[in-house]
């Protein structure tokens, strides 16, 4: 049923008892063409464009839990294309070009809200890494602006300005960048795969690959039987080492938690997207009035999903020094994810040296913002056998000639990324 | 010829004027004080030399170096642990090298770095001293588990220091002594003071004795 | 489960149970006044110490011990708030944390905290506050138009709609729906207090301080182990406080001031009231608040606001009790409607009567304790309408109109309820006048501390409700909260759990005997939803029953879908009410088992912290600790200017009369230096003592170059670099003994090298002999340079020094005596190029030292110069610094590659080979000037080939590194770009579009002055 | 989170900083001489950068760097932060010359 407003009036009439699923619960196959392991964003994404772009359908997506479990409900749900190096900028400005058309490609309100993104300076040192960064930017077609500190005062005139330990200077501002609803980007997706007739099979976690006699991936065995594939991806960030292991691979991957954290809803109180880089701390609020803030990962191999106090005081250390004006706002929850963190900070989307595995990992932190390239480049590899143009620098092979993607420079010590 | 002259500055010596901070009414319940002129070498075993070592020091200041988080008390100066076959020698007066006396002691067990200039000394005691420093420290300062003599190599304010207890004051309560990096005294300074306001201060300068 | 018997269908007289516990046997009566509803005796207010307070402007009056929501119920007031998406009127539902309504802003200006719950807000003299979420007023909110949009504004509509045309969303759609979303207003101005963080360490920590709490600190307590005892509110007793009934045979009241007495006699228990325990860390950490001082207007000079504690506790006795269910029934969100619990409290604890004619609605024993406490207190009851169609064999004796069957309506206005119609179970209705419903669903126990480490509650049907599953390491759930209800189970296992506690930490003592209560029995029936019209389940975020049925026809079963889709649990009080109710509706709905759907995850806080608190001491100034110099305050007497660098401050310039700009000022001191002599505090370099048999081989190991066969006496400059290959650091070290080495880092990397170094030394090459010690903070280090460097040096250190290139050559180093009595450490190494020495003394002397170079070099105009001098000076030369180690770089792209040594391992020596590190089209570092000289160059430009448009093509470097050189008189820079060492000599572009300039530049060596370094060796 | 430093005694989180797994070690991938063996970038690339990325009991490397700045080998439950048992790296203290590479 295509969404409205015409269609909700007219539902609204019969006590929307009209409404049916947003995606079916269909029965697992026997066989897909194409089995995407990991309900996610990234693996829904995939799902869809697979369908719509590259015209195969049988298609299912595996999901261990509910659709959106992972990373895609837990992230701070920002959407931006600020990046640096050569391989990123591309594909980031793609995702976000994606972005601001996927609504109207969905048919499902994802609250795309491009209210811009700023990234605070405070030494001379960070204007010039900014200022290389915004004309990379520029260079290659994508908005930025560097702003002085006036000009800062002017969009954020709630910023600590009089006895600031780190006094803010300027600030870099991508106005087109934002945030999206998170949980709607899955749904959005998850519908409008299923409406080409992907399966979303949730409660179906997978187990183990089967194999042909040369090592040929040729499916997927799962907690619903097995199920046959000419192609398996693994879009199945913060496990990935996990499966990747049922196939006997090792990967350039390490599993960090990375806490996020809303407050109670206030009325409406910043416009964008601030980070506060040198406090570890970044902040936009929610269209329900909740403050979404974060800071740095807690820095130790996990799976929990789970985060500890430092952290969670560290973050309101920068919150508190950044915007002091948020002392008596209250913290409502915090929660963790298990971020795919890289050794260079940069994703990886190949395929791997196993026949018919592709792999889509990596994501470290920022996984949430490249969803829809994300599922598109991947669909391209699925589809094509050979990467995206947007995508071929994030090849697996790249640490072992030296090819390294590192934004940060910090080299292959992944909680630093 | 100008004069050339020697004088030893402290880190502190914008922080605080000696007087009354914080709460002005009542008894102050921290004393806060900088004790100056002393001299601190760091000691550090050599492989395989740990006996040796104990052996010289006990041969100097008749006592063991503390093989645990513990500040022992000697003929002369006070040893402080810092780490594992590692402690400070802590002692009064201020001289410009106190490396070579030690490096007599010790010989080629022990590898010698002079720190009197690296660390500030601060000394903390009053009635409300374990609130003050649970503020501060997450070290469990209760008397079963940090008694008179207990060290510990820990952080404040993120930044490394060494805290021991040294025999209680006159007044009946516990002292501690903080040894921090003289680049952040200024800091952690401010941060003790603003722990212990609510309590009054009494914040002076005494040299080591 | 209930047992069945007669309803009686009419009312009959009031009756009161004879029980010795009650405060008084009479009937008291309701008192006059603006406290209309507060009753003449009894409660646990100080009826001496009246305070005033405004709500809305209005001024009242209460008592000491009231909160304000007690305070309100005693005025009369009903309407307290707006629900969150229809604008709903609401009124007081609890009178606990878990209050979902009676939200307000509390206090003013600065100080102004929206969402604050009345019900926990103590009341003080003076108290100002204002609902929230409406326009113009409480009573007459215009957004209550949305209410007329209820049938479009179901679960999730907005998914559905808002997305053409697409511009739209920006502009109009999102700032309404921002606009009407949130609930109270944050003050946008700076939190005028203070706020703190401390430690806390216990054997046991008991949370709670009801009958189980109370019980568990007295075992732990008397049997010697150290014990703290949180409680959130501001007196000890939990349920106590709310409850009639008896303990070891005394009234509860007398039972509990004698618990107090013991338990503030037992040195080993801390107290700690007004703080809640808001989660649960690993390794036995718990997080709490304290509200030091939330219940005064202003808090005392020097004291917080509010404190964060870590309470560190071997063991943790969770007695948090439970939280009473909602009933979803059509109207259940009138003012006026409340939970019976609630209702007790007012009565009992603060001797405010909600109403004049108290209807209850229960499909459990325990609802009808509010019955009896209202008869007790003197009000009416107008009905019990008890779900399951009898009375309780223990309230038989009750003589109130008893009706089974349901409430399916709630008339009255916008701010109170009026009356209720019942329905029995063949559908016959009647209507019954009533100012106050109370309802009892059921409890919940409070599972949330018990499940923060994913541990999954578990169904019980006999209580109907979620009892604690797998508690993280060290804890036990008791009482209530473990879902066992009665007194005497409570404290039986309060006893039992502190007992156990307390000998798992090795107490000896004796727990004595546990305390004895009533053992009464709890039934329940469920009832989970009364059709026929709007029943909330989420009070605040308003998701009505029919929502949850809309959410699982769209698919949205999994409880996580059902929450995210509706916001079900999603508000301030965290699904604290509505959670069990949600799920028990999908269950219905899907037709799977309660236990099967299962809970969504819990997440702390328990409830919400302000963000102040968590913060504590570190905001503005001191938000993260300040490294000074040892030459500071003298810099700062002299009125440098500082910057931060990592933590440090370092003296940036040094601005004189008259100077119109910093660039006037650096350019003046760059000019002394080069001219005549200046100095510069460079203490800010990692320090290393390096020291031991084996120091040299381990210095091989860590640089690219070697150190073994450096001479004692003599400095080199070393790289480093990381396992993977690339730049780790770079520095001058020193040998001054054979086993003794001083090693230098960048300022930056001076702790994560050390870090680095203990690695090195105590993981990968244990076999060497080799100490580190770290002297950053030891070494006062000045570096003096310019071409009367040694002249200074001169007037500086004793005659006896030879100072001479023969008799101290570049690259030496030694101990020298200096004029005055001072033993210093003389090092010949340029930074700037200059002729030029560091000299090191003890940190305390530092500042004696600036000033004995002011006065040595007096004669020759000396300069004290800062880090931006000593930046052009460095860019002037083409030393790499910080900007060019950025760690993405080779040693080969800085220039270095040729100190990478093939006769030895070091770090990083195998994965610098890889093909793409090498590669020949790799961005080295170069020089660049502006091709018209007056053109400023600027750092983060791009390097773009002549007639090549700009694109990712085309883009082939960036400068790094950018300064005004004063002795070439135009801006130079260094760059890394692409084969910039084959292009010297090639003009190409300088784009920056982001400050909208684009300039020829050329390549050049990256040596801008005195390439062949003759300067630095004269 | 608390480690039970062997030196300092349990202490908080905020003390210790994190390098990661103890299970790779560093590979002799040089002759005595400094020649590089053929297959020294293999090994360094598999030690740098592959992980088994345990997801159950790990050892790992942590700093006690807060604190007496000791290299700590802890094994540790990702799943649930457990810790199990943790040691002093080999060349903590003054101990004994140990053999190369050697790990505890």
């Amino acid at each position: 049923m295509r969404y409205s407003i015409f269609s909700l009036a007219k539902a609204a009439l019969s006590g929307h008892k009209g409404w049916t699923r947003a995606w079916r619960d269909p029965q697992p196959k026997k066989h897909y063409d194409v089995v995407i392991i990991g309900g996610g964003g990234h693996g829904l994404a995939t799902a869809y464009y697979l369908a719509k772009e590259y015209g195969i359908r049988n298609v299912a997506v595996l999901e261990k839990g509910w659709i959106g479990s992972g990373n895609a409900g837990r992230n701070t749900t920002i959407i931006r294309s600020n990046y640096m190096l050569q391989g990123n900028v591309g594909f980031y400005e793609l995702s976000m070009k994606l972005w601001e058309r996927q609504e109207q490609d969905l048919n499902y309100n994802t609250m795309v809200s491009q209210r811009g993104i700023i990234n605070l300076y405070h030494s001379d040192a960070q204007r010039d890494a900014f200022a290389r960064r915004g004309n990379v930017m520029r260079i290659n077609g994508i908005d930025a602006e560097l702003l002085d500190g006036e000009q800062i005062r002017k969009v954020l005139p709630f910023l600590n300005y009089n006895n600031a330990r780190f006094p803010v200077m300027g600030g870099l501002w991508q106005p087109r960048a934002g945030t999206a609803r998170h949980d709607a980007v899955v749904w959005g997706y998850a519908r409008a795969a299923d409406s080409f007739g992907v399966d979303i099979i949730q409660n179906c976690e997978v187990t183990g690959f089967t194999r042909d006699q040369n090592g040929k991936i040729t499916g997927v065995e799962t907690a619903r039987g097995t199920i046959g594939a000419g192609k398996v991806g693994m879009a199945v960030a913060g496990s990935t080492s996990r499966v990747a292991a049922m196939a006997g691979m090792r990967l350039p991957i390490e599993s960090h938690v990375l806490q996020a954290f809303v407050s109670e809803a206030i009325k409406p109180l910043i416009p964008g997207v601030i980070t506060f880089g040198a406090g570890h701390f970044y902040v936009s609020q929610s269209d329900k009035g909740g403050l979404v803030f974060g800071g740095d990962l807690d820095g130790y191999n996990s799976y929990a999903q789970r985060g500890n106090m430092p952290v969670m005081e560290d973050v309101c250390e920068g919150g508190m020094a950044l915007m002091p004006m948020i002392g008596r706002v209250r913290l409502l929850r915090q929660w963790g994810g298990i971020m795919d963190m890289s050794m260079d900070g940069t994703p990886i989307i190949d395929k791997t040296p196993i026949d018919g595995l592709y792999l889509n990992a990596g994501w470290c932190y920022g996984g949430f913002k490249a969803t829809p390239a994300s599922g598109l480049v991947f669909a391209h590899l699925l589809a094509r056998d050979e990467p995206h143009e947007e995508a071929k620098r994030f090849r697996l092979d790249r640490f072992r000639r030296g090819a390294m993607i590192d934004e940060k420079g910090q080299g292959a010590q992944p909680n630093l990324h | 010829m100008a004069e050339y002259s020697w004088e030893v500055r402290s880190p502190l010596r914008n922080a605080f004027a000696p007087g009354r901070l914080g709460l002005a009414s009542g008894d102050a319940g921290i004393a806060l004080a900088e004790i100056s002129d002393f001299s601190l070498v760091q000691v550090m075993a050599r492989r395989g030399q740990v006996a040796n070592v104990a052996k010289a020091a006990k041969k100097a200041w008749g006592v063991l170096p503390p093989e645990k988080p513990a500040a022992v008390v000697g003929k002369d100066a006070t040893l402080i642990w810092t780490g594992p076959d590692q402690f400070f020698v802590l002692t009064a007066g201020s001289v410009p090298d106190p490396v070579p006396p030690l490096a007599v002691i010790f010989g080629g067990a022990a590898s010698l770095s002079d720190q009197s200039g690296g660390r500030c000394l601060i000394r903390l005691s009053g009635s409300k001293v374990r609130e003050a420093l649970a503020k501060v420290s997450s070290v469990d300062l209760h008397d079963t588990v940090f008694p008179v003599g207990a060290a510990a190599a820990t952080s404040i304010d993120h930044t490394g220091v060494n805290l021991w207890r040294g025999p209680d004051a006159a007044d009946g309560h516990p002292a501690y002594s903080l040894l921090v990096f003289t680049s952040f005294a200024d800091s952690l300074w401010h941060t003790l003071a603003d722990a212990a306001a609510e309590y009054g201060v009494e914040a002076t300068r005494t040299p080591l004795s | 489960m209930s047992r069945t018997s007669q309803i009686s269908g009419d009312a009959a007289p009031l009756a009161f149970n004879d029980n010795p516990a009650a405060d008084s046997r009479q009937p008291r009566s309701i008192s006059t006044g603006t406290q209309s509803h507060r009753l003449s005796s009894g409660g646990q207010i100080d009826r001496k110490q009246p305070l005033g307070f405004t709500f809305d402007g209005k001024k009242m009056v209460g008592f000491a011990g009231d909160t304000l929501a007690s305070a309100l119920v005693a005025n009369g007031i009903k309407l307290v708030g707006r629900s969150f998406k229809y604008h709903r009127p609401r009124g007081i539902l609890t009178a606990g944390a878990e209050e979902p309504n009676a939200l307000v802003e509390l206090r003013g200006g600065a100080r102004r905290e929206p969402n604050t719950r009345a019900t926990t807000t103590e009341l003080y003299d003076g108290l100002a506050a204002e609902s929230q979420n409406r326009w113009p007023s409480l009573r007459h909110d215009v957004m209550a138009v949305n209410s007329l949009f209820s049938p479009i504004f179901v679960a999730g509509f907005y998914y559905k709609t808002f997305m053409w045309p697409a511009k739209l969303w920006e502009k109009l759609y999102e700032p309404a729906i921002r606009r009407a979303a949130g609930l109270g207003k944050a003050s946008g101005a700076a939190d005028p207090d203070h706020y703190e963080k401390a430690w806390a360490h216990c054997d046991v920590l008991v949370v709670g301080s009801g009958p189980s709490g109370l019980a568990a600190a007295l075992a732990a307590g008397r049997a010697g182990a150290r014990v703290i005892l949180a409680e959130e509110d501001s007196r000890l007793g939990g349920r106590l406080l709310s409850e009639n009934g008896e303990i070891d045979g005394k009234p509860v009241a007398e039972w509990l001031a004698g618990a107090q007495r013991e338990i503030a006699a037992l040195a080993n228990i801390r107290v700690m009231t007004r703080t809640a325990v808001f989660g649960v860390y690993d390794g036995g950490t718990y997080g709490a608040i304290e509200r030091v001082n939330d219940h005064v207007p202003v808090p005392p000079a020097h004291q917080p606001r509010q404190r964060l504690w870590r309470i560190v506790a071997k063991h943790a006795v969770v007695a948090a009790g439970a939280i009473e269910r909602p009933l979803v029934f059509p109207g259940n969100d009138r003012p006026g409607v409340m939970m019976a619990s609630a209702v007790r409290s007012y009565i009992n604890r603060f001797a405010a009567m909600p109403g004049r004619q108290v209807a209850l609605f229960t499909n459990n024993d325990d609802g009808w304790r509010t019955a009896e406490a209202v008869q007790r207190a003197g009000g009416a009851v107008a009905a019990v309408i008890d779900s399951r169609g009898a009375a309780p064999e223990r309230y038989r004796g009750l003589s109130a109109k008893l009706l089974g069957g349901v409430v399916s309506a709630v008339n009255g206005g916008v701010d109170c309820v009026r009356s209720i119609v019942v329905r029995d179970a063949g559908g016959r209705t009647q209507q019954i006048e009533t100012d106050c419903l109370a309802m009892s669903g059921g409890w919940n126990p409070n599972v949330a501390l018990s499940s923060f480490h994913r541990g999954r509650p578990v169904w019980r049907d006999d209580i109907a409700a979620f009892a604690p599953g797998q508690c993280p390491p060290g804890m036990v759930m008791v009482g209530a909260a473990s879902g066992d209800f009665s007194l005497a189970a409570c404290l039986r296992e309060g006893h039992a759990a502190g007992e156990d506690a307390a000998k798992a930490c090795g107490a000896k003592g004796k727990a004595g005997e546990a305390p004895k209560g009533d053992d009464e029995v709890f039934a329940i029936k469920p009832l989970w939803h009364v059709e026929g019209g709007k029943a909330f389940v989420d009070f605040q975020h308003d998701v009505t029953a029919s929502d949850v049925k809309l959410a699982q026809r769209e698919g949205f079963e999994s409880v996580e879908h059902l929450k995210r889709y509706t916001t079900l649990g999603m508000a301030t009080d965290q699904g604290k009410l509505s959670n069990v109710n949600g799920l028990a509706l999908m269950a219905e709905a899907t037709g799977r088992s309660i236990g099967d759907t299962g809970t969504t995850i819990y997440r702390p806080p328990y409830a919400p912290v302000a963000i102040g608190a968590l913060a504590g001491h570190h905001r503005d100034e001191n938000f993260h600790a300040w490294r000074l110099t040892p030459s500071h305050h003298w810099a700062a007497e002299r009125g440098a200017v500082f910057v931060d660098t990592g933590l440090w401050k370092r003296a940036q310039w040094y601005p004189i009369d008259g100077e119109k700009d910093w660039l006037e000022s650096v350019t003046r001191e760059v000019l002394a230096v080069r001219n005549g002599v200046g100095f510069c505090d460079v203490s800010t370099l990692g320090k290393v003592d390096v020291r031991g048999p084996d120091a040299g081989i381990f210095l091989d190991r860590l640089y690219i170059n070697t150190f073994s066969n450096l001479a004692v006496g003599k400095a080199r400059y070393g790289l480093m670099l990381r396992e993977d290959g690339l730049v780790y650091d770079d520095g001058t070290t020193s040998r001054l003994a054979e086993d003794h080495y001083f090693l230098t880092t960048t300022t930056a990397k001076a702790g994560p090298a050390m870090q680095h170094l203990e690695y090195c030394r105590q993981v990968l090459w244990p076999e060497l002999d080799v100490q580190l010690t770290s002297v950053t903070d030891q070494w006062a280090q000045f570096s003096i340079a310019g071409p009367n460097t040694r002249d200074l040096l001169k007037n500086l250190c004793d005659p006896s020094e030879d100072l001479s290139n023969e008799g101290f050559p570049f690259m030496g180093v030694r101990e020298v005596s200096l004029r005055g009595g001072m033993r210093a450490r003389l090092y010949r190494i340029s930074f700037s190029g200059e002729m030029a020495f560091e000299i090191g003394v003890p940190a305390r002397y530092g500042e004696a030292m600036a000033e004995n170079l002011m006065r040595a070099g007096a004669e020759f105009g000396v300069t004290p110069y800062g880090t931006e001098a000593l930046g052009v000076m460095r860019i002037e030369k083409g030393h790499v610094a910080g900007p060019e180690l950025n760690g993405t770089t080779t040693a080969d792209d800085l220039g270095l590659g040729k100190m990478m040594s093939k006769k030895k391992d070091y770090i990083g020596r195998a994965m610098a080979g890889r093909e793409a590190l090498t590669a020949p089209d790799r961005q080295v570092v170069v020089g660049i000037k502006p091709v018209n000289k007056t053109n400023r160059l600027r750092s983060g430009a791009h390097i773009i080939p002549k007639g090549a448009a700009p694109g990712p093509e085309t883009d082939q470097g960036y400068l790094t590194s950018v300064c005004y050189s004063p002795m070439l008189g135009h801006w130079i820079a260094l760059a890394l770009v692409e084969r910039g060492r084959e292009r010297h000599g090639e003009i190409v572009r300088a784009y920056d579009p982001l400050r909208g300039e684009d300039m020829d530049v050329e390549i050049t060596s990256p040596v801008f002055y005195d390439p062949e370094g003759g300067r630095q060796r004269g | 989170m608390r480690i039970a430093c062997p030196f300092c005694g349990e202490r908080e989180l905020g003390e210790f900083t994190y390098l990661g797994d103890a299970a790779p070690k560093r590979p002799m991938a040089f002759a005595a001489d400094g020649a590089e063996q053929p297959e020294a970038q293999d090994l360094f690339f598999d030690y740098v950068y592959l992980r088994d990325n345990v997801a159950g009991d790990m050892t790992e490397r942590w700093y006690h760097g807060g604190g007496c700045r000791s290299w700590l080998t802890v094994t540790r439950n990702t799943t649930t932060h457990e810790i199990k048992a943790v040691h002093a790296a080999p060349g903590a203290g003054a101990q004994k010359r140990t053999k190369a590479g050697a790990t505890s």
